[in-house]
């Protein structure tokens, strides 16, 4: 029923580049628990509907998720059907600091 | 010695300032943990603050909280993917008498502010601390929590939850169920900067006055969602959000979705040449009154998006949060008083207060409404596309008359709706919303 | 509450000050010449040429100072700053000056300034420049104006207009030296040309004595490890970084960008996700949560051009992106493109390299410059 | 022992931005942050106190709302921190602030003698890298510059071995105490402060001084009427928006000569350094 859409493809990293982050390098606060879940899954939800674009699949298939922009709304954690996720806070003033909210 | 304190409230967004505020008003010892660098660091909001709930709390807050403007005007749009788009205005002059009703808020400046206010009231606040766990005692009573910080267990006689929509600390206690995706929409922001006077030559509004436009119809593109782009002193809120049920479905990003609200013809030139300066995004609770887990128990209590107290139909969440964060607060100070614990019993009293109050009144009326929407999504689909062919048939003049345009109208919802099932739809929308 | 601060260039607003007639017979124009172990820093030539301008508007001297160990060394020094467009130089040769510490050497500058008044003194913003120029100011009681990217003499006055970035580079600001001499100023290295190198050009050497004994000098140089021998990569201070990305798909074709940099004498830097994957070892990693780095040459092979990258090597003076992306982020902050696959274009690219150097070089012996 | 840090309350300034139409700078949404740089400086303080019981001071000169900077830096562990704050001091450069830093630190050593003053490499909105020189003078202490590691600290003997960032390479120097360093960025990493420190931060009075209890005698040695240097313009720079230049070509190394000659056209001083940059290379390995 949904006419095929050609919305523009857009570049989030543009967007990101606005907002005030402090990474805790080395301390990702999202991880894949197995990876071969992932690897089975598809169409991958998270890919899709994360806002800032942290998950992406690699040319081999396998995913790739990078977390230092992310926006800690909780999307993935709650899409993903094999509950594969395992998502928690950055460390206290670590993360996005939103300037505006 | 360890901490200990009356109350430890979990976050301050709205709920758990409302809380805290009234707690120390009171004379109880709050601590208030909040995990961002600062109140309002971690908080998105469209953003609308409703006097009415924080009169309740901080009456004269209109003195010296930091407010955007106040609406004076509410559009409500129906677009169409691309083109067109109908819908209804309602201005006011009588909003612009004060004391104002409805105010555009920016939440970092504005939770900042009221997190000083609690403060002032005599609650101690530590920010940069998230919480980790509860305490319990051996027959399940919660009785403090835990932080990730070394020496971070702090006790406490009551813990309210008010750490937002993903509401983890609930969750890994156990006292509430993971959120489906069905029942949580993700919204996605930009906040927009232009020159004041820019924002209201293009809305026709004066110093202070703001309006507010509510969006729904074929720009979430068949999903169940909405769009909104508020006015603020110097900038504009623009955002979407769809239920995450229909989003995984389909092969839209959000940013993408955020993209096609921006270029629609009716938005594009009111935010044409503005600075965007944060993109963010948010989960929205929108499984209502049926998605509600236990609010209270042994020793805590929940409040605001932790608990799900979103009024999805009506786009309200920010009053819904301070009206729960100050009953469950007002319900601490009365056992206080009259020396009785905080026991699960007891806290009974917090369901009663939110029962007599607007918010499970509301949620209670539109309880079946998520179910109806989820059951018939075309009704935000299909009824807007044909408001809209209806209007550009009535509205184009092309030498038809117009009994034969109306014609073509009723020969398109006949076509896309059944003369029947326009008429069990207008049935159950009724039952819905009555 | 728009706080928004109008920075359209208004004309210069300067307060009337009277300047301290003990100040007014201050003349010319000085520049410090930083080397260390037999290594001349550039930024010294570049303030030289600068200088010259400078001291041309005043109608003043242009003087190099030189301090060091005494030795031929030092004097090729002065006639180098004459060579580059000094007038003369002040040396100080004394063997407590032969590595650079900051007690002999403030005394060393504050004793020449008293003693020759120059109104202009410019040192190169290095970390011996900023060490020095701060405790010379600060001694002196004068202002000084640190990391400038302009210079320029308001002849009504002769008052020095030194400009710099402030909030970070996102702004720029005019100071002016009120009521105190000399006017000093550091410069960032690669900011002001190099000029050209005469060698007609003739100059007078003054010697001063320094005054001061080594048993006078608390600070004592205990050892000196050259970045070369160093075992870490110094990203953080490399003139020429080569870095690669995820786009470069696998472990292997790094070893390609090594052979680029061993051919430019260039440092070896990573994104993220190289780090992340393991390709690299995590002291090569630029970016947010890595090292930042200003580099002349960012050579970025397979690189998307992630926010996170972007604010670690956006300071480079050019940047040549290799990506087969046309459209990919890093695409609107470089200067040239290479659209292809990186791992066929690196090694290309790291022939045309030593051929244009080995031709360059040629070309050089050949004409015994 | 007794060790002071100095840090800085500034904007954060990589949030700062200049409106590409309008020019002015939006500051909106700027919040205060202790200056990155200074957090290692505290950060090698407080190392050092874990290991020797060292007394940590932290210090600051700014405005009241500075506070929320010396509050955090008491979370992680530091013994006291002390907000010199005065109108008088408003508008003053480097010259005036280290004048009423030094002050203050002499007036701390009354009650505990100071033995080290660590400051970060520079701020992030002033840039000018002079406070910590501008102290050691001021005190007549050594000062030691773009340290990376403290070698060896004999209290005892009041004897230091660091090393320090020069051009080209690595200096070891040994001095004497009482010094002052500037620590490199990179050297640490902050530690995470326990709840205990977190408590005693929120309940922490911090102390004001003024000019009195700074024990600033001149008073025209500190803010705009000490400061010999004066901002005459404010302008935003020239927007570096570029679009990256393709380089075309058929084949990789068509690509590749193609750049090359673009690369040194538009930049021949970028050549000339590279053949300069490669003896002094070769000339080390």
């Amino acid at each position: 029923m949904n006419a095929p859409v050609e919305l523009p493809a857009i570049n989030v990293e543009e967007k990101l580049f606005q907002n005030r982050y402090r990474v805790d390098a080395g301390r990702p606060h999202i991880r894949v628990i197995d990876p071969a879940v992932c690897g089975r899954c598809d169409p991958k939800p998270c890919v899709v509907c994360c806002p800032a674009g942290c998950w992406r699949i690699e040319e081999d298939g396998a995913i790739d998720l990078v977390v230092d922009g992310c926006l800690e709304c909780g999307t993935c954690r709650i899409v993903c059907e094999p509950k594969n996720v395992d998502w928690n806070y950055p460390r206290g003033g670590f993360g996005i600091l939103f300037k505006f909210g | 010695m360890a901490e200990k304190f009356d109350v430890i409230v979990v976050g301050a967004g709205p709920a758990g300032n409302a809380a805290a505020y009234a707690l120390a008003k009171a004379g109880l010892s709050v601590l208030q943990l909040e995990r961002g660098e600062t109140p309002g660091t971690k908080n998105v909001q469209g953003a609308i603050l409703y006097a009415h709930a924080l009169e309740k709390i901080v009456p004269d807050f209109r003195e010296h909280a930091p407010l955007e403007r106040h609406i004076v005007e509410q559009r409500m749009w129906l677009m169409d993917e691309g083109r067109a788009v109908t819908g209804m205005t309602y201005r006011d002059e009588g909003f612009s008498t004060p004391p104002h009703n409805r105010y555009t808020i920016i939440r970092a400046r504005f939770d900042r502010w009221f997190s000083e206010q609690v403060k002032e009231a005599g609650a101690m606040v530590i920010c940069e601390t998230t919480v980790t766990g509860l305490l319990k005692d051996k027959n399940g009573r919660v009785t403090g929590v835990q932080t990730e910080r070394s020496g971070g267990d702090i006790h406490a006689d009551a813990v309210i939850l008010a750490d937002g929509v993903n509401s983890l600390v609930g969750q890994r206690a156990g006292l509430r169920p993971e959120i489906k995706a069905e029942h949580a929409a993700l919204a996605v922001k930009e906040m927009l900067f232009l020159p004041k006077e820019t924002v209201e030559a293009r809305f026709g509004i004066g110093h202070g006055q703001g309006v507010v436009i509510e969006i729904a119809g074929r720009i979430t593109h068949g999903m169940l969602g909405t769009g909104f782009l508020y006015t603020n002193k110097d900038s504009l809120a623009i955002g979407i959000g769809c239920m995450l049920s229909d989003m995984r479905r389909e092969k839209l990003t959000p940013y993408q979705l955020l993209e096609g609200l921006k270029r629609h013809p009716a938005v594009k030139p009111l935010i044409e040449g503005a600075e965007m300066k944060e993109y963010s995004a948010h989960l929205i609770p929108e499984g209502g009154y049926k998605a509600l887990p236990q609010l209270f128990g042994d020793g805590w209590m929940i409040v605001g998006d932790s608990a799900g107290f979103v009024n999805a139909v009506h786009r309200e969440g920010s009053n819904l949060a301070m009206a729960s964060g100050r009953l469950a607060a007002e319900t601490l100070i009365e056992l206080r008083a009259a020396g009785r614990p905080f026991s699960a019993a007891n806290l009974g009293r917090y369901q009663g207060k939110l029962d007599e109050s607007f918010v499970m009144k509301d949620l209670k009326k539109y309880a079946t409404v998520p179910d109806f929407l989820h059951g018939h999504p075309h009704v935000l689909n299909t009824y807007p596309t044909l408001l809209n062919h209806a209007a550009r048939e009535m509205l184009t003049v092309d030498g038809s008359d117009k009994r034969t345009k109306q014609g073509r109208i009723f020969a398109e919802l006949k076509e896309k709706r059944s003369l029947l099932g326009l008429l069990g739809d207008a049935y159950r929308f009724w039952r819905a919303f009555k | 509450m728009s706080d928004a601060l109008d920075t359209a260039a208004k004309p210069l607003k300067k307060p009337k000050r009277v300047l301290d007639p003990k100040f007014a017979a201050y003349r010319g124009v000085c520049v410090f010449v930083e080397h260390e172990h037999g290594h001349i820093h550039p930024v010294s030539w570049e303030l030289i040429g600068k200088g010259r301008e400078l001291a041309n508007k005043l109608q003043a001297e242009l003087a190099g100072i030189v301090l060091g160990a005494p030795g031929h060394e030092v004097r090729a020094l002065c006639d180098e700053a004459i060579f580059h467009g000094a007038d003369l130089c002040y040396l100080m040769q004394d063997p407590v000056l032969k590595d650079y510490r900051n007690q002999p050497y403030t005394k060393a500058m504050t004793e020449l300034v008293n003693t020759f008044t120059p109104e202009v003194l410019l040192l190169g913003a290095t970390s011996q420049g900023r060490d020095l120029a701060g405790s010379v100011a600060t001694t002196l009681l004068t202002g000084l104006t640190a990391d400038c990217t302009g210079l320029d003499i308001d002849t009504s006055d002769r008052s020095l207009l030194s400009s710099r970035p402030t909030f970070g580079g996102s702004l720029m600001c005019t100071i002016v030296n009120l009521n105190t001499r000399p006017q000093m100023a550091t410069v960032r290295p690669r900011v002001m040309p190099m000029p050209a190198r005469d060698t007609a050009r003739t100059g007078r050497v003054i010697e001063h004595a320094l005054g001061m004994a080594e048993d006078d000098v608390v600070t004592k140089v205990v050892d000196f490890i050259p970045d070369a021998r160093a075992d870490r990569p110094q990203l953080a201070f490399a003139d020429f970084i080569v870095a690669g990305g995820r786009g470069l798909a696998k472990p292997e074709n790094f070893n390609v960008l090594f052979d680029l940099a061993k051919v430019l004498g260039a440092e070896v830097g990573a994104s993220r996700p190289a780090v992340h994957a393991g390709w690299v070892e995590a002291d090569r990693q630029v970016g947010q949560s890595g090292k930042t780095v200003r580099p002349k040459l960012y050579i970025a092979a397979g690189i998307s051009g992630a926010v996170q990258h972007r604010v670690g090597m956006e300071g480079a003076d050019v940047i040549v992106a290799i990506n087969n992306d046309a459209k990919a982020p890093i695409m609107d902050f470089s200067n040239y493109a290479l659209i292809g696959n990186a791992v066929e274009i690196l090694p290309a690219l790291t022939e045309a390299f030593r051929e244009r150097i080995a031709a360059a070089r040629a070309k050089k012996e050949a004409g015994g410059g | 022992m007794h060790i002071v840090v100095c840090v800085k309350q500034v904007p954060d300034s990589a949030q700062i931005r200049v409106h590409p139409v309008t020019n002015t700078i939006m500051r909106q949404g700027v919040p205060a942050i202790v200056n990155p740089f200074d957090l290692f400086a505290l950060e090698e303080g407080l190392r050092i106190k874990d290991r020797t019981g060292a007394r940590v001071t932290v210090l600051s000169m700014g405005p009241v709302q500075a506070e929320d900077a010396l509050k955090k830096c008491l979370s992680y562990g530091a013994d006291e921190t002390i907000l010199v704050t005065d109108k008088a001091f408003a508008g003053a450069d480097t010259l005036a602030t280290t004048y009423a830093l030094a002050s203050a630190i002499r007036q701390l050593g009354k009650q505990h003698p100071v033995d080290l003053v660590f400051t970060g490499k520079q701020t992030i909105d002033g840039d000018t890298a002079q406070v910590g020189p501008g102290i050691a003078v001021r005190l007549g202490w050594q000062l030691l510059t773009y340290v990376s590691k403290l070698r060896d600290l004999d209290v005892g003997a009041k004897r230091i071995v660091v090393e320090r960032r020069a051009e080209g390479g690595v200096q070891v120097l040994a001095s004497r105490l009482p010094c002052v360093i500037t620590l490199l960025e990179g050297t640490n990493e902050l530690r995470f402060a326990d709840m205990a420190g977190m408590f005693r931060a929120a309940r922490y009075e911090v102390p004001h001084w003024d000019r009195n209890l700074a024990g600033i005698e001149d008073a025209s040695k500190v803010g705009l009427k000490g400061s010999p240097t004066v901002v005459a313009q404010v302008f935003a720079p020239r927007p570096k928006a570029v679009k990256a230049q393709p380089m075309l070509g058929d084949t990789p190394r068509a690509m590749a000569d193609a750049l090359l000659d673009k690369l040194f056209a538009d930049h021949p001083e970028l050549e000339e350094y590279l053949l300069d940059h490669l003896e002094i290379v070769e000339a080390e390995q």
